[in-house]
């Protein structure tokens, strides 16, 4: 169990975004947490990540206690996220993202300059083939479509080390072609030993892909189990068809 | 019994303050940049003032009302060729912060070059003092202090109740959403524009006829009002002038306690002080200033 | 004897471009809208100039000094270190202003508004820099040397943790960069050669008063970068030669004497508002900060 | 980074070809017949620029009366005024007049402000200069320097004396602006007065920029002084006045050398405010003579224009008895020379160079114009 979040709450005013959340995510699994739009999915992941500071409940990661840390320093522990609305450097070029994402040793001034950098360049191959990114290195962040844009946000969440990945909608507005490839990518992750919790709102990508689900509704978790379990669940139909 | 003197002193000082401060901050408040050159439509009043009146030898109600159509013409001639091309440009407002500010070197030496440098004094007789039992004052100075009050009340009531406050409001909270539901914003501008320099034209009146016009006071006096604004609330048109009254006692009775030398030093401690503890000032909104 | 006057005008620009190349770094390069930039120069003229009149030797008080103004750097970010934006750029305006009415007030220390007069030349272990020519030297060899450690340091891995946190702070923090830290090293860098700009600048005057550190000065600096193009290292440097010869070739024209000064601040003024309209990225920049 | 390495090269190459050209530094004391120049070290531009006009409008005067008498040994004089903006920027200005305009003598400054950075400069090029108005006590150590104005530390005792002895005032205020000329004249007034066994009830210095005194009034009225020492400069000090009259603060009002000028009578709040003034002449015929100057027809006269006006004329007198352009022949001519001025009767240096003699006047405003007291 690498990821253990216990009664996790948000409260924007009076109404509560995520109401007394707990769930475990197995190491080297692909889990998913599915739930109509507006279910606390993203807020959960801005909680995780500490984009937002949670009101109560905490959250272990590998055994250590996150709750209070800062946003860098839970990102410095292991865990990687990407951006539903995907965040890059506009005015930086692809090798410059993955050279940041990689490096840990660019914070300080003396290492940047003297310290004799390890070559990147076998690395960033390897990545950007993983995620299909053909596109030359120096490329600005710019110039690059929607599609392209998402998988060089993969990338970098790859590049950066980490234990777990977060991927927040993954395939929210792309062409079915590049939707397989991107469910081909994760995985391939998930097959060298990567463990993944990623968000969906639409049911049937996540159907054959995650092999633990769990579902939110207004906040709460409602279900949870094995793909097959929740597809014939009557109250996670309830949810999203809203009766 | 001094202290109801330094009272009075703080109040027409704090008024002189407000009389500018309201008109940069309406500016900002709608335009969301920082007009510095709003220094130098006071500095242009006061001279076109000593121009009809002494020279021209105009009534001094009409004198009045000339003085602040144009100095309102002159707000909205700003706009035109200086700012409405940054703006379409979408110019930072860093951008637009150094544009004012060399405006207002600009017209500070045009005027220097057209009135010359030598001190100018209108006489009139409003200042004669009269002596109250703990304090003295001028008619001049009540009517300075009861004009910035009123100003309080109707800059307040423009802002919440006629339909050009409403738009200002509105395109100062969301430019783009104020242009969907049909807010023409370039209108509004050149109205915010009108109205801040006219409320200069009524600063530069009253500093022409309390204090002496020199062409490089435009400078210290937007620094002074943009003060008061900050603490009163950049973005609340009634607090910045309720920021330029605790301005002008802070810095009053600073000096009776400190050296004359120190008047600027408490100005710029309290503008620093704002800006860490209480940037959005006492009334203004805290809209995207922290993190 | 043109050349004096030439050496006195590249003197000045030597010691600008590094106060210009320090302030794009934390303007451009990270996005810091620092307005005060011009305090920290006053910061370090007015320590190398109070050190060096207690006897301390030319080399030590140039080096104190840059820590000073750095340290003062590090104070600005721990203080504005919440604010953004417009709120950013009042503040470190209202710094500058704090720095300025110190130096007017604090008499006992500075000499206040009668400044500070006689500042000896630079001696570098026993040398004394008596000619403009020989300061001229070591301006450039100073000049050049900050340039180079300063465009190391943007080429550097931690440069592009510049470029990453003017672009999208929130983006590098997820990627687990502590962009605080980071806008400490960029101010601290940007200081410290702003107080070496300082000192080079009280040495050469041999005079400084408060008024020198005010707003028309602040206001030139923040034009260089800008008419230069911010995050561009050359556009600083070119900038800086620009700004400067205009002004100084204005003296040459046969303005009738009693108009001079003003038609002067006139047409200084038409040259910024005219880049600023026509240009707006400036002459050799390629980013804007929004 | 070769970016950056070419450019810093041109840089290096720019400045070789400007130093190597020539280093020689000669003055140039050819009696070929061009021109001799002179430079004017004025504040064309900020607070004090109606004394830079002032001072322009004299020296243009001086060198024109000179030329139409055939100049000095046939070589016309030629004026070239520099802005020193009453500060620091001196010393760009004083280099382009000293390396550029190669001028054989300098007149001005104005403020001391800007004499501070700019004499040292002329001092070290061995430049004579004869300073107009900078009253700065330290300014005139250089030998090269001479000054037409009596130094602060005169008029700071002249004051006290003035007002302990002829007003008969023991207790008194003193409110001067916080630059280099009222600190310097405070610094020397205020033990003097003591001295004399008068009492400096309250002493504060003022921003050259403040407009609103009523506080610090305040503070006098509740001081109890029986007189004002107010050397400020005329923006701020018309407005104390109108403020002063305003808070019925009935005592004298005694001011520095710098209400001497038409600006000051003529503004509506200056009447029967005195001041002391070094006697400085400025008959009404050379006012005259000033105003009919091409440009200077509507010009305020003030004590600068007098004042510019000997400046030059003791320097081309220092130049015909040296017979040539030679600056440092010039400053031992200055040394001796001794002309009848029109701002003072007779004006002659010192050893340190400033005037031997001085006086001062006591004058009042009436109605609009300064009289002797």
């Amino acid at each position: 169990m690498i990821l253990k979040i216990e009664c996790l709450t948000k409260r924007f005013g009076g109404i509560h975004a995520v109401k007394d959340c707990s769930l475990e995510i197995e190491r080297e699994k692909i889990t998913a947490i599915i739930g109509p739009n507006g279910s606390g999915k993203t807020t959960l992941f801005n909680l995780i990540s500490k984009l937002l500071k949670s009101n109560d409940g905490h959250i272990h990661f590998n055994g250590k206690n996150i709750t209070k840390l800062k946003d860098y320093e839970i990102s410095k522990s292991g865990i990687s996220r990407t951006f539903q609305d995907v965040r890059l450097f506009r005015n930086l070029t692809i090798k410059d993202h993955l050279e940041i994402s990689l490096s840990n040793s660019d914070e300080s001034i003396f290492k940047s300059l003297f310290k004799d950098k390890p070559n990147n360049a076998e690395r960033i191959d390897r990545i950007l083939k993983l995620v299909h990114l053909k596109k030359p290195l120096n490329t600005l962040v710019t110039d690059l479509s929607y599609g392209q844009r998402k998988l060089l946000d993969l990338a970098m969440a790859i590049a950066k080390p980490h234990s777990l990945l977060l991927l927040d909608e993954p395939v929210a507005g792309v062409n079915p072609v590049l939707r397989e490839e991107i469910k081909e990518i994760i995985k391939n992750l998930n097959k060298n030993k990567g463990t993944i919790l990623l968000i969906e709102h639409d049911m049937n990508f996540v159907m054959d892909l995650a092999d633990y689900i769990f579902v939110m509704d207004a906040g709460k978790i409602i279900a949870h189990g094995e793909p097959a379990e929740i597809q014939s669940n009557k109250k996670v139909l309830e949810a999203y068809l809203g009766d | 019994m001094a202290l109801i003197q330094i009272i009075v002193n703080s109040l027409i000082i704090g008024s002189l303050y407000a009389l500018v401060a309201c008109g940069f901050s309406l500016i900002y408040s709608t335009n969301k940049f920082m007009h510095f050159a709003h220094g130098i439509s006071v500095v242009i009043a006061s001279y076109l003032f000593y121009l009809s009146l002494n020279t021209l030898k105009i009534n001094f109600i009409i004198s009045i009302l000339l003085v602040l159509i144009l100095t309102g013409l002159f707000g909205i001639f700003m706009y035109k060729v200086f700012y409405g091309p940054l703006q379409k440009r979408k110019s930072s407002n860093i951008v637009l912060l150094i544009a004012s500010v060399g405006i207002l070197i600009l017209f500070e030496n045009m005027i220097m070059l057209v009135f010359g440098t030598t001190v100018k004094t209108i006489n009139s007789d409003l200042t004669k003092s009269i002596e109250f039992s703990s304090f003295i004052i001028t008619p001049l100075q009540i009517i300075i202090i009861v004009t910035s009050l009123i100003l309080l009340l109707l800059l307040y009531l423009l802002m919440k109740k006629t339909k050009i406050g409403r738009n200002m409001r509105a395109v100062s909270d969301n430019k783009e959403l104020a242009s969907i539901i049909g807010i023409d914003y370039k209108k509004v501008s050149y109205y915010s524009f009108f109205i801040g320099s006219l409320l200069a034209g009524i600063a530069g009146i009253f500093i022409a006829l309390e204090q002496t016009l020199e062409p490089t006071i435009g400078t210290n006096l937007i620094v002074k009002g943009f003060t008061g604004s900050i603490i009163g609330g950049i973005t609340s048109v009634p607090g910045s002038i309720l920021g330029s009254y605790i301005l002008g006692i802070a810095e009053n009775f600073g000096i009776w306690y400190l050296s004359s030398g120190y008047k600027d030093a408490i100005a710029f401690t309290l503008l620093f002080l704002f800006l860490l503890f209480k940037p959005h000032g006492i009334l203004g909104i805290n809209k995207g200033i922290k993190k | 004897m043109i050349e004096n006057y030439l050496i006195h005008i590249l003197i000045l620009i030597g010691i600008y471009i590094i106060l210009a190349v320090s302030l794009n770094i934390a303007l451009g390069y990270t996005g810091l809208l620092n307005l005060g930039h011009i305090a920290f120069f006053g910061i370090g003229a007015y320590t190398s100039a109070i050190l060096t009149r207690e006897g301390i030797p030319f080399i030590l008080a140039l080096i104190i000094s840059c820590i000073i103004a750095g340290c003062f750097g590090f104070l600005l970010v721990w203080i504005t270190k919440r604010l953004k934006g417009d709120y950013l750029a009042l503040a470190t305006l209202g710094f500058s202003f704090l720095i300025y009415s110190l130096m007017l007030n604090l008499s006992s220390i500075t000499n206040g508004p009668l400044g500070i007069s006689g500042i000896s030349r630079p001696n570098i272990f026993g040398y004394f820099l008596k000619s403009n020519f020989e300061f001229l030297l070591f301006v450039i060899f100073i000049a050049i040397i900050s340039c180079m450690i300063m465009y190391a340091i943007i080429k550097s891995p931690f440069g592009r943790l510049l470029h990453a946190t003017r672009d999208d702070e929130l983006g590098l923090r997820v990627l687990g960069k502590n962009t605080i830290k980071i806008k400490y090293k960029a101010m601290i860098i940007s200081s410290l050669f702003a107080g070496l700009a300082g000192s080079l600048f009280a040495h050469y005057n041999g005079y400084i008063d408060p008024t020198s550190f005010m707003l028309n000065s602040i206001i030139f600096i923040f034009t260089i970068v800008i008419v230069g193009g911010i995050a561009s290292f050359k556009g600083s440097i070119i900038a800086t030669f620009i700004l400067f010869i205009i002004p100084e070739l204005l003296r040459f024209f046969a303005i009738p004497s009693h108009v001079l000064g003003p038609t002067r601040q006139i047409i200084y003024a038409l040259i910024l508002i005219g880049i600023l309209l026509f240009k707006p990225k400036g002459l050799f920049g390629r980013i804007d900060l929004e | 980074m070769q970016k950056v390495k070419i450019f810093l090269a041109l840089f290096i190459l720019i400045v070789l070809i400007g130093a190597c050209s020539s280093q020689n530094n000669g003055n140039s004391n050819s009696q070929s017949s061009e021109p001799i120049k002179l430079g004017l070290l004025l504040p064309l531009t900020g607070e004090a620029a109606s004394w830079g006009q002032n001072s322009l409008a004299g020296a243009t005067l001086a060198a024109n009366e000179i030329n139409s008498q055939g100049g000095i040994g046939g070589r016309k004089i030629e004026l070239v005024a520099e802005d020193d903006k009453c500060s620091a920027d001196s010393v760009s200005a004083i280099q382009k007049l000293i390396n550029v305009d190669q001028v054989t003598g300098v007149i001005g400054p104005i403020c001391s402000a800007s004499g501070g950075p700019a004499l040292p400069i002329a001092e070290s090029n061995g430049v004579p200069v004869v300073i107009v108005a900078a009253s700065a006590p330290k300014l005139t150590e250089g030998e090269y320097i001479f000054r037409v104005y009596p130094s602060d530390s005169f008029q700071g005792k002249e004051a006290a004396n003035f007002i302990y002895n002829t007003l008969g005032k023991k207790k008194i205020a003193i409110v001067y602006v916080k630059n280099d000329w009222g600190e310097g004249i405070k610094n020397v007034f205020a033990p003097t007065f003591r001295q004399l066994g008068g009492e400096v009830i309250y002493e504060d210095g003022v921003l050259q920029t403040d407009k609103d005194f009523k506080t610090l009034i305040t503070k006098v009225k509740e001081s109890g002084a029986e007189a004002l020492y107010l050397p400020v400069y005329p923006a701020g000090g018309v407005s104390a006045l109108k403020q002063i009259k305003e808070m019925n603060l009935n005592i004298p009002v005694i001011g520095g050398d710098a209400f001497d000028g038409e600006e000051f009578f003529k503004s509506d709040y200056a009447e029967d405010t005195i001041y002391l003034v070094a006697r400085v002449n400025s008959p009404e015929d050379f006012k005259a003579k000033i105003k009919n100057v091409k440009g200077f027809e509507n010009l305020e006269v003030a004590i600068a224009a007098p004042l510019a006006y000997d400046a030059l004329r003791v320097m081309t007198e220092a130049i015909k008895n040296t017979g040539s352009t030679n600056k440092a022949g010039i400053k031992e001519a200055l040394k001796q020379t001794s002309i009848n001025g029109v701002s003072t009767s007779k004006i002659e240096f010192d050893s340190v160079g400033d005037l031997k003699q001085v006086a001062y006047d006591v004058k009042v405003v009436r109605s609009k114009k300064s009289v002797y007291r």
